[in-house]
């Protein structure tokens, strides 16, 4: 008995990491008959993978029935609040009934410990196979071409006519082939999250919820997240909360503000600590989010590859969105048609495959990233109006306007127009700032 | 001619030792979402009988185990480490067996695969009474070699000589087969399995099914024939300490000087 | 950045390190999958410490002196971030071998 | 499955481990807890040797609170095999039975003990921290499991006898004060020491020790204070060792320490290593892993030296100080070697 395996060996795909990229994908060709492999390096799929909370479920509606997998709850109510770090909070709150009817506006909060397990099992139920514990370390290559990878386990290298790269944020492989260059660290996040366990009632009285109605609380300013840009959240599940804050890397390196710190805090926030005080922490995570943009995104296919979810740069974050788990599914959808299209055709180059990238570019993924790709470079030179003067002048301009003395409404009314002018600039600060962020709400 | 011999290793699927959380409320064990693993101390007994394999130039390695049919993951682990085979001993029968039942089980099944050498983990991190090698080795009155470091095959004189660890030092013992071994915890460094083995382990391999009518021992096994009982099952209080931080090394001698 | 809310509800839970770390479920490969490319650069060109800085667990701690940085691997949550925050490409990041390193429960 | 009649069965007997002579401390110990047991249940303690020229041990065991002793005496049981002891220990068991068996959980006890328990269809409970007798006389055995989590009560309700290995250090051993003996009217304690049949002949035997070399390593078991090197030495164990030589203790190791090479793994601690319970661990530059805490956390008390304030091991530890332990351990040594000049010079 040696160490070779009696069994056929031969794949037409290869899938790095059983994340939600390389699920779909690998679901997507099992379904087409194709023979896949999943690679995945965690001990089971959704070990290694940490996100905000919410799970966006257009295309996964497509691919599975929703009902049957594993969530926790549907989201309700989505809260957008602004901090600042004098302790005021202005915030939105929006519960439009019809969420509470499925498709609950196809957005879910998630486990994806559980999530990610059950979702591959669903491609492994297709036919697709699933090898856990196994690190892909390199592609291997035959004069340009991606023939297969190489892992870290003995007698390692295994060959297939297509390699499908979802190895996600920190695309090792991608990089070390250099299919892909290194983000800049101002186009990298850092998140870290805390999931407390919580009684059950104590979760639904706390957010006002009921049966399987669930919330999604996002924040913003100074208050949230300090003198950096990202953001804060709050995601309840059935019996677990998720607190998170996530914030540019370029920042945390340079403003001494260590991640567990900008954590520490934002939960202290007089507007975050009623939500998340008692409880017992049962998991503290960290976890990196590609924030480039279309600008970072590399390039999708080559000679006998395709990438796609975070390894791509596929997460669309412009404050009031927050997408990723949308934007994998769908990339991976689109990888594994293009590859089966391309399998069957016998040909599995860059132009083979090229309708991969076309199908992904004419997709919600790729527009919404171009459609917000100017609001990087707005949010990083406007950071001190949006994330320092806003929140405070919203606070003191609502104290003006709702103001309960002997004096009359018109006086509200003026200062707290006052007050906002003197936050934007006066009147043509405001024209000018409305015309810049004109793209958000158009 | 060097004579094969037949190795069989006993392994186990336990609820991952990591995960079984205390409930803080009414203290009883929560095994429930604990993942279902290799027990680890088995991961020296699978790296122990391919040693042994390697060392007597040939023969099978074969994996049983006793559980329900997921219990077969394990044998996967140890076909992807490199064993033959695999067989699950799975039977509604074997229900609430302790290690009375559980060992004449594996000893029936070791007599059945013509074992030579039986190999076992030093005991499972769920029950942890290392009762279950010396058990086997009773059923079938063979010889057995406990806290074992390492193993020396004398396939000649049908004869496997072992470096047992003893209180205050050792022995080193020789056993005629066929011979029951355990394996002392963390005594070798486990393999790493090969990739395509470990595909066609988690794929193609199916392990044999065995019951206890198969075994012919049907009424001998499950609750009613395990002499002990889980009489209960509370969370051990952490022994309470003091947690005093001291200062400077003086008062620190004086608090070593009273605790002698 | 002064934070003014330390008047919080005071049972908001903020363990030590220390606690939080103890909460996610590790198995350790025995050896580092964390490095220095190049001491040298540690000890003479870099100010700001970025890796130390970005960590969320603590894992790199620059030591005075002209030793590199001491790189508490077993603490590591795989994020990343020190790997892209570093000024001087310096850091060597890899994922820990064969299914070690973190296991999340939840994610 | 025969049906046993648990009334058939009586007395609590404990079995004195011993090699070459040589007694086992923690058949003593069982001995005591063993007297207490019998007391309980009103029924005889027996005390029951097996070896080569035993009969001194047995005479002790009498000496020490047996009221009688079973004495299996022949070649074929020195030096110590589990085939032979099982057989012998398994024909005794049969012909008297006995209610209770206690034995040492020694890697000798734990190695032959399911011998006995198998072929009698015993109930045998490994690794026991805790035994006791509800009012029907049952023995309630309650072990650890879980890595030390958790503690389960095992009972044998119809099968006999009830077997038990039990964990060395738990209690305090039966002592001899000049041929008296624990507990009785020392005048008539002589009871009978009764040789029994030996039915094993050597070449029934299947197992024959080439070589054994004991007391060479040290036994941190037996030690009364461990003073333990970790990570934190790097390489440099001198200072804890002149610690445990002015404790007149013994070194002991974390699996760091003994990973790298620093210490020899006979005086590793923990999971895979031993579990001690002496009256003092001092924990050297140790960070207090769990798999760590688990091999000393019995330990009357624990004293922690580590330069990190954060390090678990100081939430597992009466008395500690954050501090570089290249400066703390020799400042201990001294200061406690001045200790012992001063008290000299007061004696």
């Amino acid at each position: 008995m040696t160490d070779e395996a009696n069994y056929d060996g031969a794949f037409d795909a290869i899938v790095v990491g059983a994340g939600l990229a390389g699920t779909a994908a690998a679901l997507t060709m099992a379904r087409r008959d194709l023979d896949v492999l999943v690679i995945e390096r965690g001990t089971a799929p959704g070990t290694k993978n940490v996100f905000g909370g919410v799970m966006y479920t257009p295309t996964l509606r497509e691919l599975v029935d929703v009902e049957d997998a594993p969530t926790e709850r549907y989201v309700a109510e989505k809260r957008y609040g602004i901090l600042s770090d004098d302790g005021d909070e202005t915030a939105v709150t929006m519960r439009p009934q019809a969420w509470n009817d499925a498709p609950h506006n196809d957005s879910f909060t998630v486990i994806r410990r559980r999530f990610d397990e059950w979702f591959a099992e669903q491609a492994v139920d297709a036919g697709a196979t699933l090898v856990t514990e196994t690190t892909v370390t390199d592609l291997l290559k035959e004069n340009g071409t991606i023939v297969g990878v190489q892992t870290d386990r003995p007698n390692g290298a295994i060959e297939a006519p297509v390699v499908v790269l979802a190895e996600g944020a920190n695309s090792l492989v991608s990089e070390g082939a250099d299919l892909k260059r290194t983000d800049d660290r101002k186009d990298v996040a850092v998140a870290v999250k805390e999931v407390r366990k919580f009684d059950r009632d104590v979760i639904e009285e706390r957010f006002r919820l009921s049966g399987d109605a669930g919330a999604a609380y996002h924040y913003f300013g100074d208050g949230a997240v300090g003198d950096t840009v990202g953001g804060g959240y709050i995601y309840p599940n059935k019996r677990t909360i998720s607190i998170g804050v996530a914030y540019r890397i370029e920042d945390a390196a340079t403003r001494n503000r260590s991640p567990e710190d900008v954590l520490n805090d934002f939960k202290h926030h007089p507007a975050i600590a009623p939500l998340v005080r008692g409880g017992n922490m049962v998991e503290y995570s960290a976890h990196a989010i590609p924030e480039g943009g279309v600008d970072a995104m590399p390039d999708l296919v080559h000679d006998g590859a395709v990438i796609a979810g975070d390894a791509a740069g596929m997460v669309l974050n412009n404050g009031i969105h927050l997408e990723g788990t949308n934007m994998a599914i769908e990339s991976g959808y689109h990888a594994g048609d293009a590859v089966a299209d391309a399998i069957e055709q016998g040909r599995t180059n860059a132009r083979a495959l090229a309708p991969y990238e076309e199908n992904v570019r004419n997709s919600f993924v790729v527009e919404n990233l171009e459609h917000y790709d100017f609001f990087h470079e707005l949010i990083a030179d406007d950071r001190d109006f949006l994330f320092e003067d806003l929140p405070r002048a919203l606070a003191d301009a609502q104290r003006e306007y709702f103001r309960m003395d002997k004096t009359s409404k018109d006086e509200h009314v003026s200062r707290a127009k006052a007050r906002m002018l003197d936050a934007t600039g006066g009147w043509f600060g405001a024209a000018k700032k409305a015309w810049k962020y004109r793209k958000v709400l158009s | 001619m060097n004579e094969d011999w037949n190795i069989v290793v006993c392994v186990k699927q336990v609820p991952d030792a990591d995960d079984v959380t205390i409930d803080p409320e009414t203290g009883r064990l929560n095994r429930s979402d604990a993942p279902a693993v290799l027990n680890s101390p088995d991961a020296n007994a699978i790296e122990a009988a391919l040693e042994l394999r390697e060392r007597v130039g040939g023969g099978r390695v074969t994996a049983i185990t006793m559980g329900p049919p997921p219990a077969s993951a394990v044998l996967e682990v140890a076909v992807a480490l490199g064993a033959d085979d695999g067989v699950l001993l799975t039977d509604r029968a074997f229900g609430g067996s302790d290690t009375w039942p559980t060992s004449l089980a594996l000893a029936r099944e070791a007599e059945e695969l013509d074992a030579d050498v039986v190999i076992c983990g030093e005991e499972s991190t769920d029950s942890s009474t290392g009762q279950v090698p010396p058990g086997i080795a009773a059923h079938n009155e063979w010889a057995q070699l406990t806290y074992v470091e390492e193993l020396e095959p004398r396939p000649e004189d049908d004869e496997l000589i072992a470096r047992r660890d003893v209180e205050g030092g050792y022995e080193r013992v020789g056993a005629e087969l066929p011979v029951v071994v355990a394996v002392g915890f963390g005594e070798n460094d486990p393999r790493t399995g090969g990739l395509h083995r470990k595909i066609y382990a988690e794929t193609e391999f199916e392990p044999d099914t065995v019951d206890a009518t198969d075994l012919g021992i049907e009424d001998e096994v499950g609750l009613a024939n395990s002499p002990t009982k889980v009489g209960g099952m509370d969370t051990a209080d952490p022994v309470a300490r003091e947690n005093e931080i001291l200062e400077s090394t003086d008062e620190l001698t004086e608090r070593i000087e009273e605790a002698m | 950045m002064s934070t003014q809310h330390d008047d919080a509800d005071d049972d908001v839970e903020n363990p030590p390190l220390e606690d939080r770390l103890y909460t996610v479920k590790y198995s350790d490969s025995g050896e580092s999958h964390l490095d220095v490319t190049i001491p040298g650069i540690c000890a003479e060109k870099c100010t700001t410490y970025a890796c130390q800085e970005v960590c969320p667990a603590d894992v790199w701690e620059v030591p005075d002196g002209d030793e590199p940085p001491h790189i508490a691997y077993e603490n590591c949550l795989e994020c990343g971030s020190c790997r892209w925050a570093c000024s001087h490409g310096n850091v060597e990041w890899e994922y820990p071998e064969t299914g070690n390193g973190v296991s999340y429960k939840f994610g | 499955m025969s049906d046993v009649n648990v009334d058939d069965y009586d007395d609590v007997w404990v079995f004195v481990e011993q090699h070459a002579g040589t007694v086992a401390p923690v058949s003593w110990e069982l001995l005591a807890e063993g007297r207490r047991l019998a007391d309980e249940k009103d029924e005889a303690l027996v005390a029951l040797v097996i070896g080569e020229d035993v009969e001194e041990i047995a005479a002790d065991a009498i000496a020490r609170g047996a009221d009688r002793a079973l004495v299996a005496d022949d070649p074929v049981f020195e030096p110590y095999r589990a085939d032979p002891y099982g057989a012998q220990f398994r024909a005794v068991v049969e012909d008297r039975k006995p209610d209770v068996v206690l034995i040492g959980g020694t890697h000798t006890g734990r190695d032959f003990a399911g011998r006995v328990a198998v072929p009698t269809m015993a109930g045998l409970t490994a690794d026991c921290t805790e035994l006791d007798v509800d009012d029907e006389g049952l023995l309630l055995a309650r072990r650890p499991t879980f890595e030390g989590d958790a503690m389960a009560t095992i009972k044998c309700p119809d099968h006999r006898p009830q077997m038990a290995t039990v964990r060395a250090g738990v209690y305090e051993p039966a002592e001899r004060e000049d041929g008296q003996a624990v507990g009785d009217d020392p005048a008539e304690r002589e009871g009978a020491i009764e040789f029994v049949d030996v039915v094993v002949d050597e070449p029934d035997t299947v197992s024959r020790v080439l070589e054994r070399e004991v007391g060479t390593v040290a036994d941190i078991t037996d030690a009364d204070v461990l003073v333990a090197a970790g990570g934190g030495c790097d390489g440099d164990v001198a200072p804890v060792q002149e610690l445990a030589d002015v404790l007149d203790g013994e070194l002991a190791a974390s699996r760091k320490a003994v990973d790298e090479g620093w210490v020899e793994p006979s005086r590793q601690v923990g999971q895979t290593g031993k579990t001690v319970r002496p009256d003092l661990y001092v924990a050297c530059g140790i960070s207090g892993a769990v798999q760590h805490l688990e091999g000393m956390n019995d330990s009357a008390t624990v004293i922690a030296i580590n330069d990190d304030p954060n390090a678990p091991i100081f939430e597992h530890a009466d008395h500690g100080i954050v501090g570089d332990l290249f400066d703390v351990v020799p400042e201990l040594t001294a200061q406690l070697r001045d200790g012992d000049d001063r008290r000299v010079i007061d004696a």
